[in-house]
């Protein structure tokens, strides 16, 4: 007969305001198997962990079953206390008298009448609980990065630093991100470059980063450990190991005037370029839509004609390469939610009263950083991309797309307001007699110097800020007639501007969804990546060993996103800590005496972990032929089971056996 | 008036999303009947004909199966394989003469502790009005 | 091919030009226009200004007696009409008890089986290209500043026609018929509407702003598809030329007046010599 | 309107969805002749001062436009807001909403389709001038209209006889079933 401890918790007054705990306790004490019945204030606290230790002493309990707070709250906790007494973790169950009973119902005596049944339920279930061991898995001490901005390159040297290898990919062909365009960065003002370069020619020369650019995550096999990653180098038509990047090539090309991807089109490049001048790689690549040899398949061909190293090829194709890696690291960024008209995810909508895109003084915030940036395609000039004349009143308008439910964001895209100071700023700073008007609904502040930061840009750089939205946006004899609304004067407002400047919304980098499925992670209806728990595991996701850090798990600022990328990149760490790594037994197996060799079980497995194999004897004579599991694969959901025809296949820890149980325990 | 009756429901729910739904209406002090009971499985994948027959067998009302929204199951399928296995046996319960509408299905996200709340209230509602499921255990009674 | 046509009081009233203009151009199209018997008033502002149920029923009224004369297309050439009717369909669609409750106070059903068109989609239905190819005097020389207004368009979700903030479509017709239009500012911006009696004083500021608006962008006209534009744009227009001592002198046309002009028809067929600016 | 009503109108508006961004006031054609900007007349209906609303002049310079609810990022319906504040003081006006020139004419139109179905214009005027006289306001206003009479009967387009409904006892048994505030 099965030993085992009830111990009921009064949650404080959590439970113990509409549970009877007494009287629960009380009755299922008679509960057959049960040992002891025991009730106590807060079960999770170190007494109430030490008083279920002394009672599986003390009783030679063989199982526990704790009633209080959801599982996902503190299961491990109680396996944990268990497991230190000596009783096998797997046979702890929990009874969730708090989320689904006491916190939803009123009346005392259902409630405790509901809170019985829900732990006969799992006193039933635990008599039938298998001890189970925890899987060992052998480990890849080597990571992928996926995606090569401020939060991959963090993430990757931290990896490669400790002493592990890395493979980073990056889809563009420089890393750097989106940070490698910004001018200068809040609330420090300093320059954005001149911080991140030097971290990307680190990794362009680190000996244990293995980098390839222009490339993208194909396909990804294995288990957290082991997964085998498929990378397709997109055909870049240059040779990056022989070329020396000396800008023949690109000098010569006749193909000039394309706009430029890291100027956000603000700029020109050749079909044949480099992205920027600080490019990691600092190596050429030829845009095929453009380029007029590729595109006819003959004539032009001056870049290879004038290539000394002999590094272009015109017939080079996609390629697709295999690495082996233990962990994964998630960081694919964001970009700017499109304001012109057409919108890709048919949720959104765009912004037709602004005129994006109708007017070319009409920018986005990060093509305000290009105008900025001493680097940007003016040398750092403010100009308005119409005329080339300086412009003299500014506008910058907040929250173009984010916390606007009727454009399909309702969420704060949160660095905003942070930039939009800065560029108010930074223009006053250039344009000495020149106004910038802000219209902004909340200013976002908190951070670390960030409040005195937007009071400077007020204070000190007279920007004019204005507690209200703009409704429409039109230009009239070259001056674009701004639209807004001063809600604290409580009145419409009209500003003739130069130029203005759209902070648009954070959304994911597209493709993210694609990845995330490749990965089994979870996403949002936006597309961000879902951690596993938004306090306690933010780096984390439902998939083992994959990662997430910076802006494609939330809107973030740069220092979030590094200290994440920190985080992540701890976390493989603690798993290169150990050659193997424990997973958790909740596994499927299969009867092989029992197996039909149907093999249903394999067509709806949804992580492949289920193989045809060969029943042999000892000697090594066929038998026949069955379904198995492989345990390191097997993420434990139980579909095999519902589908085996001959009932076959089982699920630990969730058995037929042991939810049956459950079952019969409703009445 | 006599005591209204007070139908047993049985909820099938994966342990990703409805589960969380679930604890998630808790959180929120949303109330709801008092009347279901959940079992906790790792998706509704999980989820067969069986276990479903066996709820009524026990002297289950109506019987609940719950997963998470398509496209994100944590498994990435399970509750698919679930729909689609429900879509199947629906018409062998009719044969078996199981009243399906005693059987609900529902996609509850651990973000939609309301929809949960909602989901309950109407299932107890509409159960209370069907009355007790008795024909099941006549039935089983009788093969004994 | 004839189709529903609920006219509407300022058709039948004030604006009698636009129907005169609308049926004339539309006939020349092979499009006949067969009156909804005994329909009545939509109920306009007013109704929606002073009690919402009888917002809904009048319009509902219209519908129902649309669909007892089996008319698959209904064409209200007055976007105030035609949004009321709309917004009074979707409310009804949406809502069952409150069809039910239509039903019994204007004492017909209501199906939605009627579908609503203003001007401009008739002129879709028709079709731009065969449109263009009975062209016979193409308006060379026109600059039109097309003007929406704001029901055409507005509120977007009622009226699903065009895109709220950049329309087009009058463009396109404009386009057809061999003109040319102007890009100005004012195309969506409010003329007042129905203020017209009760606060003139909105009016004139408005339509002052939106024809100085059409006039720097180089128009020679304004077209538009209401009867509210018209009268404000039109009738009113040389009260604002006393009000602000300004010298409009633009001429607005019915959007029919341009189709019916370069399909052959006299202004005197079209009703634009009834016009309060013409031929200056 | 009963208490009640009101809420459950205003609920279907999604008046608690607005967070005052103003852009129903950047976008206002008449903004600048309100006395209170239409974001404010939502927040009072906000924290429950459906009172105030209903007195703001703002309500009747609304030219109904619907520029504010096409725009509003919160799909805050405040076009109807204007609507249904003047709906609810339709029914209990005030001394000097009952003077004010929009509401006399909104009375005057309904009046006047109650009685023919269709709107006959020529008495519409001449019933609306009426009541602006009797309340003794703004005579000048009064002719000017009266001027431009003869040039639209010139241009055929002013009727003295209004066109009418063949069932006009409908259109009546319509009004009192809307305005007894009962079902039919």
């Amino acid at each position: 007969m099965a030993r085992i401890g009830v111990f009921t918790c009064w949650c404080g007054e959590n439970i113990a305001r509409t549970v009877d705990v007494e009287k629960v306790a009380a009755a299922v004490g008679e509960l057959p198997g049960v040992r002891c019945s025991l009730n106590y204030k807060y079960m999770c606290s170190e007494p109430g962990q030490a008083l279920i230790a002394e009672k599986i002493a003390s009783e030679g309990l063989d199982a526990v079953v704790v009633a209080s707070c959801s599982p996902h709250m503190h299961l491990r906790t109680f396996r944990k206390t268990a497991a230190s007494a000596g009783v096998n973790p797997y046979r702890v169950e929990m009874a969730n008298i708090r989320e689904h009973c006491s916190w939803v119902h009123h009346d005392r005596d259902t409630a405790t009448q509901k809170a019985t049944d829900l732990i006969r339920m799992s006193v039933a279930k635990v008599l039938w609980d298998e001890p189970l061991e925890p899987i060992r898995v052998p480990v890849t001490r080597r990571a992928l990065v996926v995606g090569g901005g401020v939060a991959g390159i963090q993430a990757a040297l931290d990896i490669a630093d400790a002493g592990y290898e890395v493979v980073l990919v990056e889809r563009e062909p420089s890393i750097g991100g989106k940070m490698a365009g910004l001018s200068e960065t809040f609330p420090t003002l300093d320059c954005s470059q001149c911080i991140l370069t030097p971290r990307m020619v680190e990794v362009g020369q680190h000996p244990r980063i293995k980098l390839y650019t222009y490339s993208e995550v194909e396909q990804v096999e294995g288990y957290i450990g082991n997964f085998t990653i498929t990378i397709r180098k997109k055909a870049r038509y240059v040779d990056i190991k022989s070329c020396t990047g000396c800008g023949d090539c690109w000098n010569c090309c006749p193909i000039k005037r394309n706009p430029s991807e890291f100027d956000y089109g603000l700029g020109m490049r050749p079909a044949i370029y480099m992205p920027f001048p600080q490019a990691v790689p600092a190596r050429p690549v030829i845009d095929k839509e453009t380029c007029t040899r590729i595109k006819k398949g003959k004539g032009c061909g001056l870049c290879e004609k004038k290539c000394l190293t002999k590094s272009i090829h015109f017939d080079d194709q996609d390629a697709l390469v295999t690495e082996q890696v233990g962990a994964v690291v998630v960081s694919t960024g964001f970009k700017l939610y499109s304001i012109g008209k057409e919108q890709e995810d048919g949720k959104t909508s765009g912004y037709g009263e602004y005129g994006y895109g109708k007017y070319k003084d009409v920018v986005t915030s990060l093509q305000f950083e290009r105008l900025l940036s001493a680097s940007g395609p003016t040398g750092g000039r403010v100009v308005r991309p119409s005329d080339g004349k300086e412009p003299k009143n500014v506008v910058f308008i907040s929250c173009v797309g984010s916390r606007d439910d009727a454009k399909g964001l309702p969420y704060c895209s949160k660095i905003c307001c942070m930039y939009t100071a800065k560029h108010a700023m930074l223009y006053k700073h250039k344009v000495h007699d020149g106004q910038a008007h802000v219209f902004y609904m909340d200013i976002r502040a908190g951070g670390k110097n960030y409040e005195e930061f937007v009071r400077r840009a007020i204070e000190q750089d007279g920007a004019r800020y204005y507690r209200g939205r703009v409704s429409r946006i039109y230009e009239e004899n070259g001056k674009l007639i701004v639209r807004g609304a001063d809600t604290l004067a409580g009145a419409p407002v009209t500003v003739e501007a130069d130029l203005v400047v759209l902070a648009a919304a954070m959304v994911p980098a597209p493709g993210v969804r694609d990845l995330a499925r490749k990965l089994n992670v979870g996403y949002d209806e936006y597309g961000f990546l879902l951690e596993s728990h938004p306090k306690l595991r933010p780096v984390e996701t439902s998939a083992a060993g994959v990662f997430i850090c910076g802006a494609c798990q939330a809107p973030k600022d740069i220092p979030e996103s590094v200290a994440q990328a920190s985080a992540a990149a701890s976390k493989a760490l603690i798993m290169f800590g150990h050659a193997e790594l424990t997973r958790e037994p909740e596994v499927a197996r299969i009867d092989e005496k029992n197996c039909a060799a149907c093999f249903a079980c394999i067509r709806t497995c949804p992580y492949h972990a289920i193989d045809r194999a060969d029943v042999l004897t000892p000697r090594g004579v066929f038998v026949k032929r069955t379904a198995r599991v492989n345990p390191g694969l097997c993420m434990g959901c139980g579909t095999c089971v519902a589908v085996c025809p001959s009932k076959s296949a089982d699920l630990a820890g969730f058995t037929e056996q042991e939810i049956y149980a459950e079952v019969e325990a409703l009445v | 008036m006599t005591a209204q009756f007070e139908p047993k429901i049985v909820a099938y729910v994966c342990n990703w999303c409805t589960y969380l739904g679930a604890d998630l209406a808790g959180t929120n002090r949303l109330e709801y009947p008092p009347n279901v009971r959940i079992l906790r499985l790792p998706c509704t994948g999980r989820i067969d004909f069986n276990l479903i027959v066996k709820a009524f067998e026990m002297g289950a009302d109506a019987v609940l199966v719950s997963g998470c929204h398509p496209g994100d199951c944590h498994y990435t399928a399970g509750n698919y394989h679930a729909r689609r296995r429900w879509m199947l046996f629906r018409r062998l319960l009719d044969t078996l003469g199981i009243e399906t509408e005693r059987v609900h299905f529902a996609w509850i996200s651990a973000a939609e502790g309301k929809k949960w709340q909602q989901v309950i209230g109407e299932i107890t509602e509409k159960t209370r009005q069907m009355g007790p499921y008795a024909a099941y255990q006549e039935l089983s009674e009788a093969a004994k | 091919m004839d189709i529903g046509y609920y006219p509407g009081c300022a058709l039948h009233g004030t604006s009698n030009d636009y129907e005169q203009s609308a049926r004339a151009c539309l006939e020349a199209l092979g499009v006949g226009l067969k009156e909804v018997n005994d329909w009545i008033c939509c109920g306009a502002t007013a109704a929606h200004s002073i009690n919402h149920r009888l917002s809904v029923a009048l319009p509902a009224r219209n519908l129902a007696l649309a669909e007892r004369d089996g008319f698959g297309e209904v064409l209200a050439p007055c976007p105030m009409c035609s949004m009321e009717l709309l917004k009074a369909s979707d409310l009804m669609k949406s809502d069952g008890k409150l069809r039910q409750e239509m039903g019994r106070i204007v004492e017909l059903d209501f199906n939605g089986r009627t579908e609503v068109l203003n001007l401009i989609q008739a002129f879709q239905k028709v079709g731009l290209d065969s449109i263009k190819a009975a062209v016979k005097r193409p308006l060379e020389g026109l600059k039109a500043a097309c003007y929406y207004g704001c029901l055409l368009t507005r509120p977007p979700e009622t009226l699903r026609f065009d895109d709220c903030e950049r329309p087009s479509s009058m463009e396109a017709v404009v386009a057809a018929l061999g003109g040319s239009a102007v890009e100005w500012n004012y195309k969506t911006e409010c003329c007042g509407a129905g203020m017209t009696l009760a606060n003139t004083d909105i009016v004139l500021e408005l339509s002052h702003k939106i024809l100085t608006n059409a006039a720097a962008h180089g128009a020679n006209c304004v077209v538009v598809a209401c009867p509210m534009c018209h009268v404000n744009l039109d009738m009113k227009q040389a009260d604002i030329e006393k009000r602000y001592g300004v010298r409009h002198g633009m001429t607005i046309y019915y959007l029919s007046d341009l189709v019916g002009r370069a399909l052959g028809l006299s202004d005197e067929a079209l009703g634009i010599d009834r016009h309060f600016v013409y031929g200056g | 309107m009963t208490a009640v009503a009101t809420a459950v109108a205003t609920d279907d508006l999604r008046v608690a969805e607005c967070y005052q961004c103003g852009k129903c006031t950047a976008g206002c054609p008449v903004a600048g002749r309100m006395d209170r900007m239409p974001n404010q007349i939502v927040r009072m209906v906000q924290t429950g001062d459906t009172e105030g609303a209903m007195r703001a002049g703002a309500i009747w310079e609304c030219v109904s436009c619907q520029t504010c609810t096409t725009r509003c990022p919160k799909t805050v319906d405040c076009a109807g807001v204007m609507d249904l504040l003047r709906q609810l003081s339709a029914e209990r006006p005030s001394p000097e909403q009952a003077r004010h020139h929009t509401i006399l004419f909104q009375h005057a139109f309904l009046n006047n389709i109650r009685r023919h179905g269709r709107l006959n214009e020529l008495e519409l005027v001449g019933m609306f001038k009426a009541a602006v006289v009797t309340k003794d306001l703004d005579v000048p206003f009064l002719f000017k209209d009266a001027l431009l009479a003869p040039r639209m009967m010139q241009r055929g387009k002013l009727k003295l006889v209004g066109g009418s409904v063949r069932d006009r006892a409908v259109v009546g048994r319509i009004f009192d079933r809307c305005l007894r505030g009962t079902d039919a």
